[in-house]
């Protein structure tokens, strides 16, 4: 297939792709890997509210300032603090989390099924995988985005039918970011909304196991 | 009961046994009782069931798995789905020398935050659907579905504060907060390790996260450094 | 979001309508958000469901009954067993021309910060073969009888903070904390009165009781003096 | 009745009486009424640590200064603080009741049954009452005391096999301090093991509607 050859999207294009659905002083919580890229294209006059699970918000870049071991987000990263930060403990983090207080999560997948089911905690044929934070961002934040690759290395689709792999959680997902297009998903299915600089839909959808409504008004993603 | 304090993090453990169920205060590098830790692996028991966000990202729990103390553990963090490394635990894990209960992060603070309260049970929609929900209750409520989930509680909660009175009050530093004022609630023995002892009364009351009354135990540790490479 | 900083607490009402079920912070003369409460008197809605711990008791809640404005409430102090002196409330309840939901202390205090923190519901002792279990599951669990008790949520959380910053951190003051960090966290419109505010970045983030992000509207008022005479 | 014309203790005597039973370094919860009196006759050096269901620990006596509405018991008291004193929000203050963490709640009564059950909170033919936090102090603390008044002003026992007023909660009484005896509850019934100076257990017995077992080694009030 000719599509096979063609660049995808960087994680961090990807990232700055997903920093752009941030609205004006969201609260906004970034999982762990690729979304923690986010944070860095987001403009600081859009004054977004980073909240880190382990009992931050407000939190900034990443700390390139000698290690301080109580000061780093929920993958283990130095941040640094801006202004007005506060930090918590882990009740209230979640009590923020599953109480609708955070406006927008980023969350790794490893695949999103066609009614917006997220798997990403577990591959069972690599032994596992845990669960940390994911289930709790997933069923309480306002609005869920996944930003993952669209295809797996071996080139299987990750937006699928049906999730093969362990729930995070059920219908919870309501915008794919991939390294090949911007997925929106519906009470009537996964529409396309953008795809990648030099792809077509059709690339797209081949590489898609869902079926993809592509949008009137499909577009190349916003970089 | 005012706290007692103890010299060294080994006799702060006095009268931990074997099959002891232990919680651990700490999220990763940040407000983890390393001292209590490393006495704990000095001291040998076994057996035990510990309870933790993480075992074997970026803490020391994992060297208690090298003299094979650890039965169970009840964690958030201990698996990797990539083998990239694999730390002690999740040798044993994956030989099925020890038992593993993987809790949702928030799920497993606030059923400690309710083993603490007098909380006998609560409903969450975390989980639902998903391998969390086996053998649970599932409640409707309202046009969804919510889980039962129950209080957990220790024998002994190990727990790193900044600051410490000699009363016993609490005060945790940024993101070295996490678990650990929950887990000074549900645990029958509270032993926290605290970089500063000071004097009764020096702690502004509004600034004490852990009020004394849940501190059994302190003992005064220059912190252990600890970094995790995140993989 | 950042919160919006308003120069009246008249102002900072703004949208407020009959029939609103609106929380208010504060217990007996402490941490009451009475220049709030004087301003929704003066605003005139009626039809109100107020949740307080008291009203009547040191408090100024009992002045929106005055005008009628008050339907029902939700409180754990509202009616006196002696009938030595009544409130305004106390004699609108007794000819039955409003409503009262009496809610024990702590399963108020929970059932708040379940509605602020996304739980369905919470399993308590408290209240099991009294008049409060009315209508109530009751659970068995471990030999015990348990109430499921339900999570409380209002339109508009009005409180009292010590100092605030710009961006909607809060501080509270000894016992001024009460109720009020667990009705931010519970209503969809939050707003506070504060005695200071200081710009963002002069709060210590281990000192802020309520994170910036449950707040939407401040107004800096002096605070009303209240004394109750424990009548 | 004889009895009739006999002195009774003072409140502040029951408080005395009470104040005995609570051990060095026990956090004590003391509640509205004649309960207050007791923190005063706690001697200092037992260190008892008096909580207060607002969200106070450590408070001390009553204070002589200028009001500050901020510092006040859950009876509405301007108390001062001690050195170590703690305060937090209501829902972590009876997370500390209800868990378990409060060693001894004293409370007032207007009824205690045979089997411990106390009604403390409502009047009917008064018009009701309030609740506030007796129903938690007398589930979650671990040895509740009742204080009270043997019998009502009209001369009704108090201590009676069943409970006429509203519960506050079933089974949850150790002891009842009044002001003619002391009275332990146990799986067996109620036991006489103190009367006021002055009094037989006979004429307290008579003011008592409930079976009372005397102990071996009745004796007076320790005041």
């Amino acid at each position: 297939m000719a599509a096979e050859g063609k660049a995808r999207l960087t994680r961090e294009l990807v990232a700055m792709r997903v920093a752009r659905e941030l609205p004006p002083g969201a609260t906004v919580n970034l999982g762990i890997g690729l979304p923690t890229l986010v944070g860095a294209f987001a403009p600081p006059e859009a004054n977004i509210l980073l909240q880190a699970e382990n009992g931050i918000l407000g939190y900034g870049g990443f700390s390139e300032d000698a290690f301080d071991p109580d000061l780093i987000n929920a993958g283990g990263q130095p941040v640094t603090l801006n202004p007005g930060a506060s930090t918590f403990d882990s009740a209230a983090s979640f009590a923020m989390i599953r109480g609708g207080h955070i406006d927008v999560a980023v969350l790794g997948g490893l695949q999103v099924s066609e009614r917006g089911d997220l798997a990403n905690w577990s591959v069972p044929e690599r032994g596992g995988g845990s669960i940390g934070g994911a289930m709790d961002l997933a069923v309480g934040a306002r609005r869920l985005i996944v930003a993952m690759a669209h295809t797996t290395r071996d080139g299987q689709p990750r937006i699928v039918r049906e999730c093969a792999y362990p729930l995070t959680a059920r219908r919870c997902v309501d915008l794919i970011v991939t390294d090949l297009a911007v997925v929106e998903v519906g009470a009537g299915g996964l529409t396309l909304r953008e795809v990648a600089p030099g792809w077509t839909p059709e690339e797209v959808a081949a590489l898609t196991d869902a079926p993809l409504r592509v949008a009137a008004d499909v577009g190349e993603m916003a970089l | 009961m005012t706290a007692t304090i103890f010299a060294t993090p080994d006799e702060a453990l006095d009268g931990i046994a074997d099959g002891a169920r232990i919680m651990f205060g700490g999220f990763v590098s940040a407000g983890a009782p390393s001292n209590l830790v490393l006495a704990l692996k000095r001291r040998g028991v076994r057996g035990l069931t510990i309870m933790a966000n993480n075992i074997g990202f970026g803490d020391l729990l994992d060297e208690l798995c090298e003299g094979r103390q650890v039965a169970k553990a009840i964690a958030t963090f201990a698996v990797r789905a990539s083998s990239a490394r694999e730390s002690n635990f999740e040798a044993q894990y994956r030989r099925g020398e020890v038992e593993l209960e993987l809790v949702p992060q928030g799920t497993f603070a606030e059923r400690i935050r309710a083993g603490g309260a007098g909380i006998g049970g609560f409903l969450t929609r975390t989980g639902v659907g998903t391998q969390v929900a086996e053998g649970k209750e599932v409640h409707s409520w309202q046009g969804e579905e919510w889980l039962l989930e129950r209080p957990l509680r220790a024998d002994v909660a190990l727990l790193k504060a900044h600051r410490a009175d000699r009363l016993g009050n609490l005060q945790y530093r940024l993101a070295g907060r996490n678990f650990n004022p929950l887990m000074a609630t549900a645990a029958d023995l509270v032993i926290a390790e605290a970089e500063e002892i000071v004097e009764t009364g020096e702690l502004p009351p509004d600034a004490i996260h852990t009020p004394a009354v849940h501190v059994d135990r302190l003992v005064r540790c220059d912190p252990v450094e600890v970094r995790w490479d995140g993989r």
